[in-house]
């Protein structure tokens, strides 16, 4: 017989709260990672684990491969595993209430890391620890109306966006967009996605530069585009960061070899490292103790000058 | 975009020469595209010189479609064995991860000799890939389609590995020519890909492989019979499959001096197996075009080049991409143009009873 | 001999045709294969289409029945203009076709085939035990007993040339076409089909019937229709013709008599047997096709093997050429053991195995004549020992000229052949890597008299110059004619080996096949 | 030719096999099914957690959607097709179902029908397509798969969530059996799609049809059946299941997403194939293709309780487990049906 509603039966795991860190008090935690797409990503998975062996906590990895399909299926047998508490990164923003409820049927917290979900209940997650897509695109603008403070327009930008319909392409789009769309002197003359990686980026620059009379920023969702599109300005017999203003996002080191050879203008950071921050959070919520609703990983913005100095500190 | 400029010369006859009427309708697609590209941006076909070498767009183009060019040329013979490689693209990714890899942990990078062994790597493991794929095909009896999944799910995965999940950026200007040099003031990846078609289809032209693949392909219980080894056979198309695979890697790789193990090469399978369908060679098997498969992904890469340079914004790009493909293999089908024309003269006498679905062989394959 | 005369008169007042074409034309790139053809198919009537390989048989019923779309002419069906455009549509006009090549679907069970598209349904479900009782019962009309379950893939080319025609006598036709029904049956399955053919007739259905031997037009045909060269060479009641003239009308011309070549086993075979032999077989066999066997073939040798549909034969031939691999028993050829793992080995040591089905295991459609004359001979140089584009040409004409296949095109598709020249080229192949042991399975199946006569000529000259020949025909006669020694085949097991001398006659010949023992 | 002397009754009907081609024709199947067990009875020897009921239930739960969709890539894999159109059909309907309730307000009731109507009309336009013209599959699909994805984006860039009440109803429904096992609604339709296919496939004249048209196409329309249409609706099927898969996904992930099903045509072929299906046509069960689904989920749910693997082991792991799963399927299951 079956009933619609609700556990009706069997073994209904116990309350929400309370710490009960299993055998031999080590916490484990279920980690669904949303893929290796990246070298970001990677620098984002590496400090996951290990911070997670310095905090002595038992980490169940899950790779999902951009799916997020593969994510819920990772809840799932973490759930099934019973895991002290689930981190995980979500793919996209919407769907998931209904595995995050099964977690919370089952007592499991959660944390988000990296980009926050939306739902409207809120009881669903204890934290979200991550970055802001759109803060950043806004950061990138900023620095871009403040470099043109005092010149005349028009300056002619072309975008090189993200995977078309990634979080972060939306985001950082938008957040630049929504800083230099005041200012009549911007005008984005070509925008294209670039998904993400060198090879497009350079491919699409290399058609830019083409079809584009006068260029003078470049925006670029992530350094691997930046970097290919320097390459491709480059061989057009341009000086990318002279010639061509080359603004980018993520802050890998590449990129800031790139800085301090004169050819990327500013790197608005966007850290992956947030595995020590994850662990405290993991430790704190498994002992039941209050954390605040949202924590955001410390970034910066990194102009020219300051790349040399940052350069020999960067871990990624 | 679909107006279909006047066939030069007497091509378009009566199709006797079955090659030179094969390869027409791509040759026209592709004309279409680039004059379609001259109607938007007037100097698109414009080339210069600049700093010893060729530029413009039409060069863009045949550089970054060389490596396609590569993988689809691989990608021909396999198919017209009857079969389908899906692992060229995590090939791609594990051959320029080998060779940045070696560079990056090498004590001269720059040195042609360390290059070399780069190269070496790469297509040496290349070999074993397509070998490994070969061997299940033929030896196994695995379907192909499933027997290359496996490598493309792991294949990406050991790129990956190799590469600990970084881009590996390499400093060699050797290994950068291959696929960003140029020589003669033509891109090197386009020489290096010229190359390797021409001696590809001399090869498998003026040797018997040509037909016995297309024996293998057309009817396989008959290939058996008159004694084909088509184990072998099978086995070397996958393995040059995979060693094309591993050249368009090194290029794709050399041309931004990195290894992406994640995204170099991702879905270039299906982009080739696009390229040798536009070029008239069919995914049944059997007869097969390598002048019509260099055709056909030189309009996929017109195709991305005309995205680009049209200013199609990326949420409308694939709608656009799909109406091309659309029109493309409607005016490639015979029947399709058969049904036109058939409407156009049917103006004057009354319309012939509806000619239905009518087996066009003769001109198929005429 | 004599048909009861229910032949449909012709006279302007009698009954109307059930099926009339007029001037019906068919131009295929370089050919003209229908130039303005006419037929008229009568209630009642078995009516033959005559011609040569090539003529354009299967081509005009392939445009009567909507699968090619017709360029000019006319279709009436009782009296009223129709065009096919699909098959469907014919056959939903009652006209039901065996086309030439088999064409059923080698993947469903026999009884599905025989049933496909019209089985029993209830709630639009089909109803499986009465689609196999039917199926079943159908084939016992021709007295097969098959495993109506099994893959139709399992069962010899006759066998699927019999159960393509139940299905279309199946239908409730008015008009049933059939094409070269005949071409691989025994005479046993002949005299069956006939029965219904007759029955059928006898219940007014008109039928039309395709066939290359002479006997049996006589035997079974009204009226005949000849076509030569895509063109009508005329219409005639079967009594105003004799065999003579009959050729005379298809080819235009005088027949080379077959004379000379019957009763070539007396004496010599023996003399030939007592030679060392090219092939040695001991207690060869497969689990579930042949028991084990002997088999004796000596050089310039012609060896028949008679037997039943379903005899073995077929099977018992694919033993000594590689192409299934036996499970018991060995072979030596020239006294040295061989394994014959593959056709690859046995074609290494001069031996070729024309396959009977054409379609499936012998051309490669798609490529040209050429390519599929030279395939096996390039297939055993090797890949890197290619024959000259120059050669190809050479051997590819020579071949052309020398079977006269036509059109006398190496560079046509070889899938757009019509199925006597097409086999033609099967032949071509073969005989070109000169072999030491030929294996030819039915290789006169659909080859004109004419063609049959020279073929037959060639098998004799190759053995008088030292070939051995394993010859397998449904054609008693033919094998009669042709072998020095005749291996016997009954229910899948050698029953017997006869000296072709003057003691066997075809009566003999089939009472061994029939009881399985010499009398 | 009255020497009708051979008595037929003489040759009795053969045996050719010891079984009967109907269950040769089986045992890839059973293999495959032999081999899924022992991969479950691996995991629960080697995890915590895996031997339960609720582990099975979840594949089925969490596999669902891709059944549905590998269902309908059976019924075009059996004609000799391809539809490469079926991730991004799922990704329409994910789209349009969200936006149209969401941004809308259209009742959940009105568009289902809507898009199950969509999909099936798309699939069956690219039959069309197909069919008429004499084009590649592979063409007119990959320029159907172009298409839905690009009208994808062009609703929205950005993925939109569900809040609709019934719709989060019908996701969050769990039905609760003995034990406190639970499966969810869109298992239900899955079962109830992949039964469905069954009796379709198996016994009615489209399904026979389908497989006669990948046997030989031409010979199946000399034989008077119905290719035309038999291939439209073959596609047409294709699209239906995948956008009901849509559906069953939007109800999972409750939510429309562009980026929804990113090569989810692979798997859906990869498990129709790995069931036992030819992808040349004409020979293939829908069961098998169930449990092809079940392969591939099996293996995730290993790799995912397995939890040490880092991102490119994970992969290496897929494919290896794939890899050992394919050759044991082809030395246990005999190389009859060897690849063509
Ligand atoms: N699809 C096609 N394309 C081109 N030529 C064709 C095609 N079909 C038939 N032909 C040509 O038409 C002519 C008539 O062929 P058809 O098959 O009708 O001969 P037939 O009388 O049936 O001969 P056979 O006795 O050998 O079966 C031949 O020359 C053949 O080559
Ligand atoms: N009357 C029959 N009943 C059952 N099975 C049959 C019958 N006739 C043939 N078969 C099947 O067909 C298969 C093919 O037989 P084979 O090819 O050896 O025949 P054959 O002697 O060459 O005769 P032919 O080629 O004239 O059919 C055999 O495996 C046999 O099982
Ligand atoms: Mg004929
Ligand atoms: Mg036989």
């Amino acid at each position: 017989a079956c009933s619609t509603q609700g556990p009706a039966s069997g073994p209904a795991p116990g309350p929400a709260s309370g710490a009960k860190a299993g055998s031999g008090g080590r916490i484990t935690m279920g980690f669904a990672q949303v893929g290796a797409e990246s070298g970001w990503r990677t620098a984002n998975t590496k400090s996951v684990q290990e911070a997670a062996k310095k905090a002595g906590i038992e980490l169940k990895f899950s790779d999902a491969q951009q799916k997020q399909e593969n994510q819920i299926k990772a809840i799932r047998t973490f759930i099934q595993q019973k895991v002290d508490v689930i981190a995980f990164s979500p793919v996209v923003e919407s769907g998931w209430d209904t595995v995050l409820k099964e977690a919370k049927d089952a007592g499991i917290p959660v944390i988000l890391t990296d980009r926050a979900v939306d739902t409207k209940d809120t009881s669903l997650y204890k934290t979200f620890l991550g970055s802001d897509f759109v803060k950043e695109g806004r950061s990138a603008g900023e620095w871009l109306t403040a470099a043109y403070a005092n010149q005349q327009g028009p300056v002619n930008i072309v975008e090189l966006q993200g995977t078309t319909g990634s979080a972060p392409a939306n985001d950082r789009k938008a957040g630049f967009a929504d800083v230099i769309r005041g200012d009549g002197r911007f005008r984005i003359v070509a925008s294209q996605s670039g998904e993400f990686t060198r090879a497009k980026g350079k491919e699409v620059m290399q058609a830019f530069l083409k079809s584009q009379k006068d260029i003078d920023v470049l925006y670029a969702h992530n350094d691997d585009m930046a970097l290919g599109a320097i390459q491709a300005i480059e061989e057009s017999g341009r000086k990318p960061g002279t010639d061509i203003k080359v603004i980018s996002v993520d802050g890998i080191k590449d990129a800031f070899v790139a800085m301090t050879e004169g050819k990327i203008n500013v790197v608005v950071e966007c850290n992956p490292l947030l595995g020590d921050q994850l662990m405290d959070l993991a430790k704190k919520v498994v002992a039941g103790e209050s954390v605040p609703a949202r924590v955001e990983t410390q970034e910066g913005v990194f102009p020219q000058d300051k790349a040399a100095a940052a350069l020999p500190s960067r871990k990624y | 975009m679909t107006s279909q400029p006047a066939p030069s010369g007497a091509a378009g006859g009566n199709g006797r020469r079955p090659a030179g009427h094969r390869l027409l309708w791509p040759a026209l697609v592709l004309l279409a595209l680039l004059l379609g590209n001259l109607a938007f941006h007037h100097d698109f076909l414009s080339v210069r010189v600049r700093d010893g070498h060729l530029y413009g767009s039409l060069v863009d183009i045949l550089r970054f479609g060389a490596p396609l060019v590569l993988v689809a040329l691989g990608m021909t013979l396999v198919i017209a064995t009857r079969g389908i490689d899906l692992s060229v693209g995590s090939t791609v990714a594990i051959a320029g991860a080998l060779a940045c890899g070696h560079l990056s942990t090498a004590a001269r990078p720059d040195s042609v000799a360390t290059t070399l062994t780069a190269v070496a790597l790469a297509l040496a493991v290349a070999l074993v890939l397509g070998l490994a794929n070969g061997l299940l095909v033929s030896g196994l009896g695995v379907q192909p389609i499933v027997a290359t999944l496996i490598l493309m799910v792991a294949g990406r995965g050991v790129a990956q590995l190799i590469t600990d999940g970084q881009i590996v950026t390499v400093t060699s200007a050797p290994y950068k020519t291959i696929g960003g040099g140029y020589w003669l003031l033509l891109p090197f990846a386009v020489l290096l890909a010229a190359v390797l078609v021409a001696l590809t289809a001399f090869v498998i032209r003026r040797s018997a492989l040509g037909m016995l693949i297309e024996s293998v392909g057309g009817n396989p219980t008959a290939g058996r019979l008159v004694g084909i080894r088509a184990g072998g056979l099978l086995a070397l198309v996958y393995v040059f499959s995979a060693l094309c695979a591993a050249v368009a890697g090194l290029m794709i790789s050399s041309n931004v001096s990195s290894a992406d193990g994640n995204n170099a090469g991702l879905w270039i399978e299906l982009d080739a197996i696009l390229a040798v369908v536009v070029g008239g060679t069919a995914l049944t098997g059997g007869r097969f075009s390598l002048g019509g498969t260099v055709l056909g992904a030189l309009v996929i890469q017109t195709l991305s080049t005309t995205v680009y340079t049209l200013g199609v914004p990326p949420e409308t790009t694939l709608v656009f991409k799909a109406f091309v493909v659309v029109i493309v293999c409607l005016v490639q089908s015979p029947v399709f143009r058969a049904k036109v024309i058939r409407r156009r003269r049917a103006t004057t006498p009354r319309p012939p009873a509806t000619a239905g679905a009518t087996p066009q062989e003769q001109e198929v394959r005429a | 001999m004599t048909p009861p005369s229910t032949a449909a008169p012709t006279g302007a007042d009698g009954p109307r045709p059930v099926l009339e074409a007029h001037g019906i034309s068919k131009r295929f790139p370089g050919v003209l294969a229908l130039d303005g053809v006419a037929l008229r198919l009568f209630p009642g009537e078995v009516h033959a289409l005559m011609g040569e390989n090539g003529a354009g048989k299967s081509t005009l019923i392939k445009v009567l029945t909507g699968v090619h779309p017709a360029d000019g002419g006319t279709v009436l069906v009782d009296g009223r203009p129709h065009t096919f455009t699909d098959p469907l549509q014919a056959q939903r006009a009652g006209i039901s076709t065996v086309y030439q090549e088999v064409n059923l679907c080698p993947n469903l069970s026999v009884a599905e085939n025989i049933l496909i598209g019209r089985e029993p349904r209830r709630f639009g479900l089909i109803r499986w035990s009465e689609v196999r009782q039917r199926a079943a019962r159908l084939l016992t009309e021709l007295e097969l007993g098959l495993d109506v379950t099994g893959l139709l893939d399992a069962h010899s080319l006759a066998v699927q040339q019999l159960v393509a025609i139940v299905r279309a006598v199946d239908v409730s036709a008015k008009v049933l076409v059939l094409d070269e029904p005949t071409s691989s049956l025994d005479r046993e399955e002949v005299a069956q089909l006939f029965t219904l053919v007759r029955r059928l007739r006898d219940r007014g259905v008109a039928i039309l019937f395709v066939t290359h031997f002479l006997d049996q037009v006589f035997d079974l045909c009204d009226r005949v229709t000849v076509l030569r060269g895509g063109r009508l060479e005329g219409e005639y009641p079967i009594t105003e013709l004799t065999p003579m003239t009959l050729v005379q009308r298809m080819i235009g011309g005088e027949l080379a008599t077959l004379d000379g070549l019957s009763g070539r086993g007396q004496g010599e075979g023996a003399q030939r047997a007592a030679a060392e032999p090219f092939l040695r077989a001991r207690g060869l066999a497969r689990t579930g096709s042949i028991e084990p066997y002997d088999l004796d073939i000596h050089p310039g040798e012609v060896i028949g093997l008679a037997g039943l549909l379903g005899s073995g034969r077929t099977e018992a031939a694919r033993l000594l050429f590689g192409a299934d691999s036996a499970d018991a028993g060995e072979v030596s050829v020239e006294g040295r053991k061989v394994l014959l793992r593959s056709p690859r080995h046995a074609i290494a040591r001069g031996i070729a195995f024309c396959s009977e089905n054409r379609k499936s295991e012998g051309l490669v459609g798609e490529l040209t004549v050429r390519e599929n004359i030279v395939l096996a001979l390039q297939a055993a140089r090797g890949w890197t020992r290619p024959l000259t584009r120059a050669k190809q040409d050479e051997l590819a004409r020579h071949w052309i000229e020398a079977l006269d296949i036509r059109p006398a095109e190496p560079e046509a598709q070889v899938r757009h052949l019509s199925g006597g020249n097409q086999q033609k080229v099967l032949l071509a192949r073969w005989l070109l890597t000169e072999p030491r042991l030929l294996i030819l399975d039915e290789p006169t199946r659909g080859i004109d008299i004419g063609a049959k006569a020279e073929i037959q000529k060639l098998v004799a000259r190759l053995a008088d110059e030292g070939t051995a020949v394993l010859f397998i025909s449904a054609e008693l006669e033919e094998v009669l004619r042709l072998s020095h020694r005749i291996a016997v085949l009954r229910d899948h097991r050698m029953v017997a080996t006869l000296a072709n001398d003057d003691t066997v006659t075809p009566e003999r010949l089939l009472t061994t096949i029939a009881t399985g023992t010499d009398s | 030719m009255s020497t009708g002397t051979v008595n037929a009754a003489a040759r009795p009907a053969r045996r050719v096999a010891a079984v009967s081609p109907g269950t040769r024709a089986r045992v890839p199947l059973i293999v495959t099914a032999v081999l899924l067990a022992v991969m479950f009875a691996v995991g629960s020897v080697r995890y915590d957690g895996f031997l339960s009921a609720q582990v099975v239930l979840n594949l089925l739960i969490d596999n669902g959607f891709l059944l549905v969709v590998a269902v309908g890539a059976t019924f075009v894999i059996l004609t000799g097709g391809i539809d490469l159109s079926i991730g991004s059909m799922v990704a329409l309907s994910t789209m349009l179902t969200a936006w149209l309730v969401e941004s809308h307000g259209w009742p959940l009731a009105a568009v289902i029908p809507l898009v199950l109507l969509v999909g099936a009309a798309g699939g069956a336009l690219m039959g069309w397509v197909i069919h008429t013209f004499e084009i590649q599959p592979f063409i007119v699909t990959l320029a159907g798969m172009f298409l839905a994805r690009g009208l994808c984006y062009t609703i929205s860039t950005e993925s939109v969530t569900i809040t609709d009440p019934a719709t989060t109803a019908v996701a969050q429904t769990r039905l609760y059996g003995p034990g406190g096992l639970f499966v969810s609604i869109p298992v239900l339709v899955a079962v109830a799609v992949l039964l469905t296919a069954f009796v379709v496939l198996h016994h009615t004249r489209f399904g026979r049809n389908l497989y006669a048209l990948g046997g030989n196409e031409s010979s199946a329309r000399l034989m008077g059946l119905p290719t035309g249409t038999t291939k439209i609706a073959a596609y047409g099927v294709s699209g239906l299941c995948s956008a009901l898969g849509g559906l069953l996904l939007t109800f999972y992930t409750l939510s429309g997403y562009a980026l929804h099903a990113m090569g989810m045509e692979l798997d859906a072929i990869a498990a129709t194939v790995i069931g036992g299906t030819l992808l040349t046509g004409g020979s293939g069960f829908v069961l098998g293709t169930a449990l092809g689904v079940l392969v591939l989920g099996m293996i995730q749910t290993l790799v995912n309780f397995q939890g040490t693997l880092s991102s490119w082991w994970t992969r290496i792991v897929i494919g290896a487990l794939l890899l050992v799963f394919i050759v044991l399927q082809r030395l246990m299951g005999g190389r009859r049906h060897a690849a063509r």
